[in-house]
């Protein structure tokens, strides 16, 4: 018998940190898979975040580099413009990427940066124990809105993928799930273009991955997915803004 | 009113609440989360404002906005996020605001890790920010000691005009201990509080034709002017020095051998090797700063009894409250320091066991 | 022929595998490994197809299809 | 009179509880208090423990290096803690995850498959309020009735029978010491 699913090399033998159920580990996979695929392992540099997926460095198998809280798209920057025939991604949450970090990769994406940005949205704040996100869902309880996300005082949940295709640098913006197998398999189509386009060396490629928080949610992994798709999909609508290899 | 068993960051939070505090910004991070979770229940519940900033820099630059307008205002981080912090800090200084910051310090540098730690005492006591400026720094040992610091550090901002740091560390967050709050200001004390500083905040105009122009500000470009205004504050913080240092003396006598100096969390520590020499037979002492800032330096030179042959100074840093203590003892007894870091922890058998060499020597 | 074989050093108990099997041979193991969890387990190889579906949805790559 | 005690277990099993309702109740009975427990961002189900002293005197250190009880809940919180029990202190342990046991001799232990009683005094919920009562029973650090009081105020209301069951639960754990 012949191996055909197994650890892609572009992961490490360390068990992921996160807890029972929690999708950040597939969305690692695929990003390592693609690593694998395009046979980059060798000239891959990823920068982790600041929020559950902060020890993401351990996870990969190739060059990593651990960011301030936010700034990975600038630690990217600085990676890629200091060796160019580097790829340099960022992995980054919600609250990294779309609260303390948006001047960053507003920014970053406005200059076309060559790199690849991995966002995952859970509509939650993990690490810290399931406080308010700026994508937390309009009434969505957290223990910092209590009584329910009040878009009269805290606005409306931001989507990052409509926010940054207004920007005319970008190169490919795509928004994908990982709530059952099939859009797995779409999230994995999506990721391994990023990665080819990042190899060429094209522009700024950006992913969003609408994801789950069994824990902070207070549900159990199965029912998380589910609460997912009722609620997190008609207002993050999943499918791809900017292709521009495709025009 | 009865002792309720609490964590520490929620007995700081509850206890600025019960202080008039009825503005609060704040970004989360461990192991402070308990606190800005607590404020984000109880606020809406005195009609006060919690808003969770986008980051710790935006967080600390709407504390600069609402202190402007005279009320009593606070935030909270861990050492990380007090660093990008620092920069509005050094602003609130210069502009002469009245604020109120907790540090629950962690490991570092860098992101570090979240146990218990005091790395940031150059930090709070020596600057931090750019510029000529001191923060007023307390530094509790207790979750009740922890509450108690909420008024007096609103009083002090108040009186002052300055910021006022509040240096804990992730155990004193963590733990919980039974607290037994102060009562709690009324509404109507709480109105009155930024009555005082209607002569320069952002306030309406209530004088009639008299229309006034106070400037939250720290930009001046005129050197001549800004040294006025610089010296001024070196003014005031002389004062400070001369009316607010305090301390805790614990175990002194005429007997000590060796005389210990600790703050905060490792004081604890500390008190328990005390305790567990003198069952020996041995007497040690200790002086507790309370606050670190401005720094009980005379207390530590009339504490050096006849028969102390060595000040020992203990910190879950490398070495920082040290340099005051040097100063302090001004090379009248040799000074020692041991201390662990990285969130590590020492132990009381430890200190016992540092205390025991010196009585070999 | 087919084997699908759960690593108990990566898996975490999560049932994500177990739902999403069509062929419904996982389940969880009486046993628990170091961390404290009911490993995913599957009683029935015979019955395997092959189709990956368990590996695709395993948030920690803990499972290895073989054919 | 100090007592310093740990509690340890996988999180999940309500360590960080047992340390707290120890320490309400001594406080209860008006002694000095305090509940130190281990955090990090391990994600949930990780092992868990806590540090909980009652004293007559002031509490200097909360920190908890020399147990004189600890409550061991798995086989890694022996493995872990054990050795650094006072001699002659006690160990109390769930014999159902913690298939070693212990060796030293120089300590009192008590072995008891907690799981199990604790499904069938109705619920495994209970588990740790059986291991409140084992040292209640052993070493009377705070009396029944505190506990009771305090569960009753906390639990009355919002769910009358879990109250039931965990005063059965501490009871049963009582009687486990004693014996």
């Amino acid at each position: 018998m012949e191996k055909i699913s197994y650890r892609p090399e572009s992961l490490t033998q360390t068990p992921f940190t996160y807890c029972p159920g929690c999708l950040h580990g597939v969305a690692h996979r695929l990003i390592a898979e693609a690593v694998d695929e395009h046979g980059l392992i060798n000239k891959m540099a990823g920068v982790a975040p600041v929020g559950c997926s902060v020890f993401a460095y351990k996870f990969f198998n190739f060059d990593m580099a651990e960011a301030a809280h936010g700034r990975a798209p600038a630690v990217a920057t600085g990676i890629k413009r200091a060796r160019p025939d580097m790829h340099v991604f960022t992995y980054q949450g919600d609250g990294d990427l779309a609260a303390i970090g948006t001047a960053e990769i507003v920014h970053a994406a406005n200059r076309g940066e060559k790199i690849s940005v991995f966002f995952v949205n859970n509509a939650i704040y993990g690490m810290t124990g399931g406080q308010m996100a700026p994508t937390t869902l309009p009434d969505m309880k957290t223990t910092t809105s209590p009584y329910g996300r009040d878009t009269d005082d805290i606005g409306y949940p931001i989507r990052v993928c409509e926010l940054l295709d207004t920007l005319v640098s970008p190169y490919y913006i795509e928004r994908v799930s990982l709530l059952s197998t099939a859009d797995i398999l779409r999230a994995k189509k999506a990721v391994s273009k990023a990665i080819q386009y990042n190899k060429e060396g094209r522009g700024f490629t950006f992913i969003e991955f609408v994801s789950t928080c069994p824990t902070n949610w207070g549900l159990d992994p199965l029912k998380a997915r589910t609460w997912a798709k009722e609620n997190m999909l008609p207002f993050f609508k999943l499918g791809c803004f900017r292709d521009k290899g495709a025009e | 009113m009865a002792k309720i068993l609490m964590k520490g960051n929620e007995a700081i939070a509850e206890a600025a609440i019960r202080s008039g505090c009825r503005l609060y910004f704040a970004y989360p991070i461990t192991p402070q989360s308990e606190l800005i979770e607590y404020m984000a229940r109880m606020m809406p519940k005195v009609n006060g404002t919690f808003l969770q900033a986008e980051s710790e820099v935006a967080a600390i630059n709407m504390v600069y906005g609402a202190a402007g307008s005279g009320k009593r205002v606070m935030t909270s981080s861990s050492s990380p996020g007090i660093s990008l912090k620092m920069e509005g800090i050094s602003y609130i200084a210069g502009a002469e605001l009245p604020a109120v910051i907790v540090n629950v310090q962690r490991g570092g540098p860098g992101l570090g890790d979240i146990q218990p730690a005091q790395g940031d005492y150059f930090q709070a006591t020596k600057g931090g920010g750019h510029g000529d400026y001191r923060l007023i720094v307390l530094a509790p040992a207790s979750v009740q000691e922890f509450a108690d610091m909420a008024s007096e550090a609103f009083e002090l901002a108040d009186k002052y005009r300055n910021p006022v740091m509040i240096l804990a560390d992730g155990m004193l967050g963590q733990m919980m201990e039974p607290v037994e709050f102060k009562e709690a200001l009324t509404d109507a004390e709480i109105e009155e509080l930024p009555k005082k500083h209607e002569s320069w905040c952002i306030c309406p105009n209530e004088d009639g034709d008299k229309k006034h122009h106070h400037e939250i500000n720290s930009l001046e470009i005129d050197p001549v002017v800004l040294e006025k205004h610089v010296t001024k504050l070196y003014e005031k913080y002389a004062e400070i020095e001369k009316n607010e240092i305090s301390y805790e003396r614990y175990n002194i006598s005429d007997d000590n051998e060796v005389l210990c100096v600790a703050w905060g969390t490792a004081s604890r520590i500390v008190k328990s090797a005390i305790n567990e020499v003198k069952k020996d037979g041995k007497s040690v002492g200790m002086i507790r700063p309370i606050k670190v800032w401005p720094y009980p330096y005379e207390a530590i030179a009339q504490a050096i009894g006849p028969k102390v042959k060595k000040v020992y100074v203990f910190e879950l840093n490398t070495g920082q409250m040290l340099d005051d203590v040097k100063i302090a003892v001004a090379g009248k007894v040799p000074v020692e320091f041991w201390g662990k870091v990285g969130g590590v922890v020492f132990t009381p058998a430890e200190i016992k066991e540092k205390l025991e060499a010196c009585f070999k020597e | 022929m087919a084997r699908t074989t759960v690593d108990p050093k990566f898996c975490k108990g999560c049932g994500l595998c177990i739902e999403d099997c069509p062929k419904k041979i996982l389940r969880f193991s009486e046993n628990i490994n170091d961390k404290g969890y009911h490993y995913a387990e599957c009683f029935a190889q015979e019955e395997c197809i092959a189709c990956k579906i368990c590996y695709i949805t395993c948030p920690d790559v803990a499972i290895t299809v073989e054919k | 009179m100090t007592t310093e005690l740990i509690c340890a277990g996988f999180g999940g099993q309500g360590v960080l509880t047992i340390g707290k309702f120890i320490a309400k109740a001594g406080m209860a009975e008006g002694k000095n208090v305090s509940w130190l427990p281990s955090y990090g961002p391990e994600m949930r189900g990780g092992t868990a423990n806590v540090s909980t002293v009652v004293s007559d005197e002031p509490i200097a250190s909360p920190i908890v290096s020399f147990p004189d009880v600890l409550v061991a809940l798995n086989q890694p919180s022996i493995d872990k803690f054990a050795d650094s029990i006072r001699p002659g202190g006690i160990l109390i342990y769930n014999t159902n995850m913690c298939p070693n046991g212990c060796k030293r001799e120089d300590i009192t232990k008590i072995a008891s498959p907690m799981n199990d009683i604790a499904m069938e005094i109705g619920n495994a919920m209970v588990l740790n309020m059986l291991a409140i009562g084992i040292i209640i029973g052993k070493t009377g650090l705070i009396k029944y009735e505190t506990m009771e009081e305090d569960l009753s105020n906390f639990m009355k209301d919002r769910n009358p029978e879990l109250l039931e069951l965990n005063l059965k639960a501490i009871k049963r754990g009582i009687e486990i010491g004693k014996s």
